[in-house]
């Protein structure tokens, strides 16, 4: 019986390739991947975007209007809807001159309860250092 | 004896990263080490059957189907991003697995290593 | 010559400083269009000052979320109708950086 | 009315970049304008038969039918390109011609302007 | 009747992705583009690296042997062989200590009797507004 | 934390000086290894000044015609098999940049 938790450190911009993307589609994949696991282990995921990354996070992203594809705001919302944590750079959004306005920090429309938390740099730190396995995208 | 997980996200031709993946997983299993390969986004297209050895491109499927034969290795692409590209069960050689992200998980849940090779 | 040059990541293309003609466009596309909208530690993109003629793509901009009105007003937004005319009318040859 | 000849070296799911290919040449066509779309390295994946169009991932291959249907656009997979990735006319879908590297060349020879797409 | 000259331009490092080696396959096809031109037609085709693409030009790459696939020297040396005019920008070699010494200046081994242009960048310049396309890699 | 770190590029990863553990290792492969021989307008990386144990994978060393005689001496040239021990035996975590 063991719980192991995986960061998923995001640091790409979206939409120029697929990285992003598939970060946020295979911490998702953690809600089912139990069928594949002995009873009683199991996956705990974090999100976290740093550097550029951060702009995945910004509202109002049309990306499935014009280009028919998912957003990154839409996968956001769904995995806080999932109850997966999402953490962003606090040093990074203001770089950018970027505040929680801006950014996804919630999924209340489709139900979501948890919102997203914005962190120094060095809580992500210490995420990196508590997780059995980096996936850094 | 150890097992390493390779995630790799990476293009089939066109970028040399799969080709380090493939490199990667053929030293460890010679060491006697256990190597899962998860292949997504475009890396899906190494699944590919009836790919050409021509001398001007990596040619990676000859590699792929010796380090199966081992029994230390085993290698799947991820199903969703395999479909969106027209690739399914009819589609990929003898060997390499079809299966939800989830499996990715699973395999590193397990590893010892966990080498993520993020795309570009 | 009339060149006009796409830039599609947020960075700052190494050859873009050495390209020259007599009619010279820059148009940002995909990841470059963060250079018409971001600031960086309080800094416009640097690319905002070439001597060029300057457009974003109005798609690639409201996929990411970027509204039109806060780019920067040297840059022309145009939609993909307006490329098209752009590369017949405007300009001669075209690099992809 | 004039013919513009596009050549795509990047992939198709995972780059936006054929996206931006397509949609520009969708542009051109709907003004009346001719265009070639030359499919080099990975870019030849967009021939591929029974992609599926999933939200999560870019489907061009129905915009392309509906291109080629309007007589003013031809979309050529580069054959080595294609086959080092297994891919030849049993899997690309009706109206993909594929054609060794000259064609872009040539069509390049006749085109009003070249938007030439060099890969990442 | 009418010859169109393209320019091969490659600003791109090797192997990473096929971007350069693309640009010289591209660049040999110009030998048969006949077949699909009318009578008098043809393409003159000149190849030219600037910036981080000097580095295709270095010798003694060994991908053939380690990663079964021909080098960009091998690739290099073919187009001299067929005659096309290959020029490297003397700044970029410059700015990384680079000599002739170190780059495929010929492909003689093979046959080959045309010699790589070491030129100043403003002569690249000219060759692309002289050139009826552009094909930048 | 015990983690090494993958530079696969021949430019300087933003993100490089944020990362920090016990033990640090970067390892230069593909474009990366250009890193370890080249210098630009007379100047070594300054990838090579950073605090952490330095390795270069000369299987891309010598596909891209460089020789290992020219690799920094701050810079231990290692193979595949090399790698492999690495990953095992040295480090934990690996992030590929």
């Amino acid at each position: 019986m063991a719980i192991k938790k995986f960061a998923f450190i995001v640091e790409k911009l979206p939409y120029k390739s697929e990285t992003s993307r598939l970060a946020l589609t295979h911490a998702i994949a953690s809600q089912t991947v139990e069928i594949y696991l002995e009873d009683g282990d199991n996956v705990e995921p974090v999100i976290a975007f740093i550097g550029d990354g951060v702009l995945n996070m910004l509202k109002g992203q049309k990306a499935l209007d014009i280009y028919g594809v998912t957003s990154l705001e839409m996968h956001i919302k769904n995995a806080l809807l999932l109850d997966l944590r999402v953490l962003v750079c606090k040093e990074d959004l203001d770089r950018y001159g970027l505040t929680e306005d801006d950014i996804v920090m919630d999924a209340e429309e489709i139900g979501g309860e948890l919102t997203t938390e914005v962190v120094p740099y060095e809580k992500i730190h210490q995420e990196m250092e508590s997780a059995d396995h980096l996936m850094f995208f | 004896m150890a097992k390493l997980t390779i995630g790799c996200f990476s293009s089939l031709v066109g970028s040399m990263t799969l080709d380090f993946a493939v490199k990667l997983a053929e030293a460890a299993v010679k060491k006697g080490h256990e190597v899962d390969l998860w292949l997504s986004g475009n890396a899906t297209m190494l699944g590919k059957t009836r790919q050409s050895n021509f001398r001007d491109y990596s040619y990676l499927a000859g590699t792929v189907e010796e380090l199966i034969k081992t029994g230390k290795f085993q290698v799947t692409i991820c199903e969703a991003c395999g479909k969106a590209r027209g690739i399914d069960k009819e589609d990929v050689f003898e060997g390499v697995k079809i299966h939800s992200m989830d499996w990715y998980l699973a395999s590193a849940f397990s590893a010892d290593r966990v080498f993520h090779i993020g795309g570009e | 010559m009339k060149l006009v040059v796409f830039v599609n990541e947020y960075k700052e293309p190494p050859i873009l400083d050495r390209l020259k003609a007599e009619k010279f466009g820059i148009v940002f596309v995909q990841n470059g269009v963060y250079h018409t909208t971001l600031k960086k530690d309080g800094n416009s993109s640097p690319l905002l000052s070439k001597d060029a003629e300057l457009y974003a793509l109005s798609e690639d901009l409201e996929s990411r979320g970027l509204s039109a009105d806060k780019v920067d007003p040297k840059v022309k937004v145009i939609n993909y109708e307006g490329l098209v005319d752009l590369i017949f009318n405007d300009y001669e040859k075209i690099i992809w950086l």
